[in-house]
């Protein structure tokens, strides 16, 4: 049995269990129960590849299996992993589940909750494991759907415009991508008969005029979802009005798909015209950077506030794929990473502020540190990570990139580092004006005084986040260096033609 | 000999950084602090061992201290040749740099058992207190640029978490904040000084940078922006990251509201050693100034004499003694600052390299002591404003004898150490530039008035009335002032000129008296007006301060510096990019994207009036359509 | 009837009853007339059939019996109709389809 | 002109006029009373290509029964003295406009076309034959649609009673 189809199966198989719980109680444990175990496969799964990869197995993608779902289309579920969807898998499982944690006191129609959330969670996985291109559409339409019933049901604030408006977006991204997964399918007719496989795609060398042409619709379409610039707004209007888990994994996970499917599928499989519109590009995602950036200081809502960061820190992640070099991709891998599980963690924090003081707006808010010092060193912390401290994920990730960006040949590319490199600074300006209004200065109002810091559940899912920030930014080697290892083919065919 | 037992220099603070601050808050708060200080006790220990053993068991291999790489490791490989590393340097200034900021925090941990004793958020002090050590001394021993920025903003958080402190205070939250920002501003500076550098010489390492094959450097001949040579850009930047955590004018603002901390922070943090960072930085890259960009040298010593002189004018006005004391430290790094600017490279010509590193150490000693005194003395009055003290020389004779050995050294009174270092400062300024020399000639003596205007109004003048009788504080906070004393007194007959230089190669230095004569009297007369005029009380000050004016009133505000910030930031940045750029993104960005949606929607609004629901008119329209497209199919086509 | 008369005659007649029969549903409001406009419709098909039957194929039936049919399906369709006019008169005490537009949007 | 001749042009008189009556008479009675004519002016023309079958379907369904039908539902649903409001001019308009295209478009058409009337042989038409094949399985059989119409009716019957059910 191919440990990949558990990753499917697990979620598959709780959504099961979840319809035959009584009440909200049994639903959440059901979750949880089913999440952990996603969580320990998806550790064993990253420790087999890497004793596989150790043992001297090069292939490019390990745990390959392959079986025909649709014949005349020529359409495979078709599974593979590289170094890099191992982690993404990792991070998406324990943003899962801390996500689970997170949205513990969920009790209004809690089991239509949680199955939308995991069934969102299967979404998000399969389109890791996926190599055929048409099932790896599938799972992130599967992944898109959901997210607008938990936003429209279980939301907050202008849930249904916000549930529409990021689905309608999203689906929009969708459409983009269909007529460039459709152009990649009909032209690899070159190679024998038409294919959505990713691996026998990456053999095709195709026709410059056909890369022009689709390789925007490509980069585009999953732009969107990476929060490009100016298609980002679905992002600040949506995670505002989710709930905490979906907040979380939305941005710490979903929004990865975009950036993942920009450097594999769009580069990955256009390389020519990737380096030749990657300027265009290159504008908008440092326009994201800074623009994100400044936009989160003027903001009020706590959501906001992060969504707007994270806008900024997803352009990093574009920015850094188009740079094409090793250094910088790999440093947009870290991001991700980092990012998806900072912003989660975020998200978590946010939630439960939430959860005690019923707003969001920070100028309501003040002295949480004396009520609730866990979760608020916690945001602390996810704000220092954000922030860029060393010792924490993000410094791995921005050095990486700034240093990887810079060695850039052209001087438009190091111009462009050094405009990103200032959104360091408005970084430190918004996260810390957010913490020196949230949790220090005086307690506002009374009642907060009364605030219980946080449950044990809520403890596991701050946790579950905030070990993996620390060990990625005290001991990055490991992961960077295996991801330059998992980088070479793409870095490889991007730059064959140079 | 190896120097493996260093590593512990790192790992033991770092270790009760993780303690106090995770299970700290389970035991009684005396056990943090204890953990903490004899933690620090111990690196203390090690410090000066392997000072010993560097300079006088190793001693000089080939007639130079050697740069001795006592432990590496790769942290994280960038590309083939950039790797970051981390490990332990040990080279004259790093030992020198250890031993300073070991003894200091050392002291501070102490005093701090009997100063914060009893204050909410006892563990979590020191466990701030070890992560700034952790960071500090992370940031001396640095093999190379980029150990050095992760260290570098490691000690700029742990200078915000200990500023903030009190975070219930506003106004120490808004310090916090502004030393952080403006400091990370600066440090973007230094983080494109090392983009520039390392893009073009393909290291980090400081073995390499400030060695002697010049060739690594090819790769810039010739290469301008702006009329100015890459390297000259790469080491203003990097410099920018000093003066910012230096405090060097224009990005002194952060410093006098750090006082917000609580006074040992300010003494360990503020004064001895986070703020000389930038002196250091300046002085580990040294020969790439030297050598490559010789305008940014030039650049250094004009903005450390301009600092010297403007932070020790508002230091003359000043009724917070902390803020007086941070004015004064802004002068005395702009002096440290300065002497690198003008300093040579190699033997008698780097005098001025050596003088800033000695400056730098006695200046940690006593300026150590100020601040530690002047925490005694708040802690005795409870108040930190000059009106509300005086005449407190029979509270507190202890502290009393300590600060006056403190502003007899800073006043540059003879045979105590700053006296020495000083010295060297103004000969190496008289050598290169008459100016500048001129400057720090007038500082000096201003510096000994500010503090014995200081030192009088506090120990001296009327007898204020107190609401508690004031009293000599504990053991705990005397016993390092003593300390520290001693080390001011005695740490100018350390023979610097043959441990610390510029190329690591030790020369005679001798005292210069056509320069050290003029400038103990000026320093004696600063002592002197202090003494006319605030022995007693008197209405001199006042009348003077009165005919002064606009000038007065401006250097009291510390020249509306703070107002300008406040303007760029609050108005421009605030109101003029970030509100626009919200604005832009709710209304124009996101206005797109609704007005796609809002004209779906208005249009399918339209249509539906077609589907009325009124059986007649669909019939009409189907056979009407139909009608159409049998003529069309059987007339037209 | 062969004799003498051209089945474009016929065709004509039945072919203005059908387009009165539309012009009727078109003008009319009230649901009863417009019910009987269908059945003129309706007639108007029957005639064709038959029609076509006897003067193009008379050696068999086939348009007979789809006349016949038709006949059945108007009459099963009158009946329901009938029956709804009469429960929305009930409801709507009107039986005009202007009024009637209740599931339009 | 021979007799048929003119009876054709007869009831072809007779459905033209009324059925135009049908649809313009203001009052709902008269109207059904136009389309009884109409009807049976139909079953005349059936009588005159010897369909004697299907005219005694015509005149016994449509005629007695469907027309029946609706005169009830007339009496039902309004005063006998009702008189409809004129239609809206535009729809008048509309009306008679699709009206009139449609027809002048289907008699251009049957006048372009030429019909071929078929020599074959007359079938006899008499109730053998019809019930013959209306029950046949075989060739020419219709079986099937019979029954299919029958469940038709049923169903037909079956919805229009509990359709026109007064309440629950």
């Amino acid at each position: 049995m191919n440990i990949l189809n558990l990753l499917i199966i697990i979620p598959v198989l709780t959504v099961i269990g979840i319809v035959f719980t009584k009440d909200f109680k049994g639903a959440r444990v059901a979750a949880a129960v089913g999440m952990t175990l996603q969580l320990i496969t998806a550790v064993i799964l990253v420790i087999s590849f890497f004793a596989q990869r150790k043992a001297g197995i090069t292939g490019e993608f390990l745990f390959l299996s392959d079986f025909t779902w649709f014949k005349t289309l020529n359409i495979h579920y078709s599974v593979g992993v590289d170094g890099i969807a191992v982690w993404m898998l990792l991070l998406a499982s324990i943003v899962v589940f801390a996500g689970i944690f997170a949205s513990w006191q969920v009790e209004y129609l809690a089991r239509e909750f949680f199955i939308s959330l995991i069934l969102l969670a299967t979404g998000v996985f399969g389109f890791f494991i996926s190599l055929d291109l048409f099932t790896m559409f599938l799972f992130y339409e599967l992944a898109v759907i959901p997210m607008y019933l938990l936003i429209g049901i279980w939301g907050s604030g202008p849930k249904e415009y916000s549930a529409m408006k990021l689905t309608l977006m999203l689906m929009g991204g969708s459409a983009l991508l269909v007529v460039g997964l459709l152009g990649l399918y009909f032209y690899s007719s070159a190679a024998g008969p038409v294919t959505f496989n990713l691996l026998e795609l990456s053999k095709i060398s195709f026709p410059l005029a056909m890369q022009r042409f689709f390789f925007p619709f490509l980069f585009v379409g999953f732009g969107i979802l990476g929060a490009l610039f100016p298609l980002h707004t679905w992002s600040p209007d949506g995670h505002s009005s989710a709930p905490t888990a979906v907040s979380m994994l939305h941005a710490g996970v979903l929004m990865k798909l975009g950036g993942y499917g920009c450097m594999r599928v769009a580069m990955f499989l256009l390389p020519e015209a990737a380096q030749e519109m990657s300027w265009i590009f290159l504008i908008l995602a440092t326009i994201s950077i800074v623009y994100g950036a400044f936009g989160a200081i003027w903001q009020k809502d706590l959501k906001y506030i992060n969504a707007y960061s994270s806008v900024s820190h997803c352009g990093l992640v574009l920015f850094a794929l188009l740079m094409m070099n090793r250094t910088s991709m790999n440093g947009a891998v870290i991001q991700m990473i980092s990012h998806g599980l900072m912003t989660a963690l975020f998200f978590a924090l946010i939630g439960m502020i939430y959860g005690r003081t019923h707003t969001r707006n920070i100028d309501q808010m003040g002295g949480l540190m004396n009520v609730i010092p866990f979760l608020s060193v916690a945001y602390v912390i996810a704000g220092l990570a954000s922030l860029g401290l060393p010792g924490l994920s993000g410094f791995v990730a921005e050095m990486t990139i700034f240093i990887g960006s810079f060695q850039h040949p052209d001087t438009f590319h190091r111009v462009a580092t050094i405009i990103a490199t200032t959104s360091i600074v408005v970084t430190a300006v918004y996260i810390l004006r957010v913490v020196g209004k949230l949790l220090l200065g005086q307690i506002r109002e009374k009642e907060y005084l009364e605030f219980p810091d946080a449950k044990w559940y809520e403890r596991i899912s701050v946790v579950v986040l905030i070990l993996p920030i620390a060990i990625i930014g005290f001991y990055p080697s490991y992961l960077s260096s295996t991801l330059l290892d998992a980088l070479n083919p793409i870095i490889e065919r991007l730059t064959a033609m140079l | 000999m190896n120097y493996s037992l260093t590593i512990l220099i790192l790992l033991i603070p770092f270790a009760t950084f993780l303690f106090n601050g995770l299970v700290g808050m389970k035991f009684k708060p005396i056990v943090s602090g204890l953990i903490g200080t004899i933690g620090l006790g111990v690196i203390t220990l090690l410090a000066y061992l392997t000072a010993w053993q560097y300079f006088f068991v190793d001693g000089m291999v080939g007639g130079s201290f050697p740069k001795v790489i006592a432990m590496s490791m790769e942290w994280l490989r960038l590309t083939d040749a950039l790797r970051i590393q981390i490990g332990i340097l040990l080279d004259p200034i790093s030992v020198m740099m250890l031993v300073v900021i070991t003894t200091v925090s050392f002291m501070v941990h102490i005093y701090s058992l009997g100063y914060m004793k009893g204050e909410k958020g006892f563990e979590r002090f020191f466990s701030f207190l070890s992560l700034f050590s952790f960071s500090m001394l992370g940031l001396v021993i640095a093999t190379n640029i980029f150990q050095m920025y992760i260290f570098w903003e490691l000690v700029g958080v742990s200078s915000f978490l200990l500023i903030g402190f009190y975070y219930s205070k506003d106004s120490a939250v808004a310090a916090s904040k502004k030393a952080f920002i403006v400091t990370r501003f600066a440090d973007l500076g230094f983080l494109i000084g090392i983009l520039l550098l390392s893009y073009f010489t393909q290291t980090f390492d400081f073995k390499v940078l400030t060695g002697t094959d010049q060739s690594i450097f090819a790769q810039t001949a010739g290469v301008s922006f702006l009329g100015m040579s890459v390297m000259t850009w790469a080491a203003l930047l990097i410099f920018m990251g000093g003066a910012g955590k230096s405090a060097m004018f224009p990005l002194h603002i952060w410093l006098p509201d750090a006082m917000e901390g609580p006074t040992p922070v300010s003494a360990l943090i503020h004064a001895a050693t986070m703020v000389v960072a930038g002196v250091f930085l300046v002085a580990r890259m040294f020969p790439v100034f030297y050598f490559q960009a010789p305008d940014a040298l030039t650049v250094i010593s004009y903005v450390g004499g301009f600092t010297s002189l403007f932070a020790a004018a508002i230091a003359c006005t000043q009724y917070d003694i902390k803020r007086v004391l941070a004015f004064s430290t802004l002068s005395q790094i702009g002096y440290m600052m300065l002497a690198l600017g003008v300093s040579g490279y190699g033997g008698h010509e780097g005098v001025g390299y050596m003088a800033s590193m000695f400056h730098l150490f006695n200046h940690a000693m006593f300026k150590a002591l100020l601040f530690l005194g002047a925490g005694s003395i708040i802690h005795a009055v409870h108040s930190n404003v000059m009106q509300d003290m005086g005449g407190l020389r029979k509270y507190l004779p202890i502290t009393h004898i300590t600060f006056l050995i403190a502003c007899l050294t800073i006043a540059g009174v003879p045979f105590l150490s700053a006296f020495f270092s000083k010295d060297e400062i103004l000969v190496a300024a008289y050598e290169h530039n008459k100016l500048l020399f001129a400057v720090e000639f007038l500082v000096a003596g201003l510096t000994a008035f500010y503090m014995f205007r200081l030192y009088f109004n506090i120990f001296w003048g009327k007898e204020t009335h107190y609401h508690h009788t004031p009293h000599e504080s504990p053991k705990t906070m005397t016993i390092p002032l003593m300390i520290l004393a001693l080390g001011s007194v005695f740490a100018g007959y350390i023979p610097f000129s043959k441990l610390v230089t510029s190329d690591s190669m030790p020369f005679e230095s001798h005292m210069d008296f056509g320069i050290a004569i003029p400038s103990v009297l000026i320093g004696l007369t600063g002592i002197l007006i202090a003494w006319i005029l605030y022995k007693k009380e008197s209405k001199i000050p006042e009348r003077i301060s009165k005919s002064l004016g606009g000038f007065y009133q401006a250097v009291y505000h510390k020249f509306y510096i703070d107002e300008v910030y406040m303007f760029i930031t609050k108005k421009i940045i605030f109101n003029c990019i970030a509100r626009p750029v919200a604005w832009f993104d709710r209304h124009i960005v996101d206005g797109t994207m609704n007005g796609i949606g809002w004209i779906t929607v208005t249009s399918s609004r339209n249509i539906k009036g077609m589907q009325s629901g009124n059986l007649p008119q669909y019939g009409m329209v189907f056979v009407l359509s139909a009608i159409i497209l049998v003529l069309i199919f059987s007339f037209l086509i | 009837m062969l004799q003498g008369i051209p089945i474009t005659h016929v065709l004509i007649v039945s072919s203005f009853m059908f387009f009165t029969g539309v012009c009727g549903f078109i003008i009319r409001r009230n649901m009863i007339t417009i019910l009987m406009s269908i059945e003129l419709i309706l007639n108007a098909v029957n005639i064709n059939l038959v029609v076509f039957n006897k003067y193009l194929f008379p050696d068999q039936l086939q348009g007979h019996f789809f006349a016949l049919f038709v006949v059945g399906i108007a009459a099963a369709e009158a009946s329901v109709a009938i029956a709804l006019i009469i429960n929305i008169y009930r409801r709507l005490n009107s039986i005009s389809v202007d009024k009637v537009n209740e599931m339009k949007y | 002109m021979a007799l048929n001749v003119l009876m054709f042009y007869l009831l072809s008189a007779v459905i033209v006029i009324c059925s135009v009556l049908t649809i313009t008479t203001t009052r709902i009675l008269r109207a059904a009373f136009y389309l009884l004519c109409v009807l049976v002016a139909t079953a005349g023309y059936y009588f005159m290509v010897n369909y004697q079958f299907m005219a005694g379907v015509q005149l016994v369904l449509y005629a007695g029964g469907i027309v029946v039908l609706i005169i009830f539902s007339i009496l039902l649903t309004s005063h006998i003295s009702h008189k409809f409001a004129k239609p809206e001019a535009m729809r008048l308009v509309m009306g008679i406009l699709v009206g009139l295209s449609g027809f002048a478009l289907s008699t251009i058409a049957i006048l372009k076309f030429t019909f071929t009337p078929s020599n074959a042989p007359a079938m006899k038409v008499d109730m053998q034959a019809i019930g013959t094949q209306l029950l046949g399985t075989g060739k020419n059989g219709y079986a099937l649609p019979f029954e299919v119409i029958s469940i038709l009716l049923l169903a037909a019957m079956i919805g229009a009673i509990i359709i026109a059910k007064k309440g629950k």
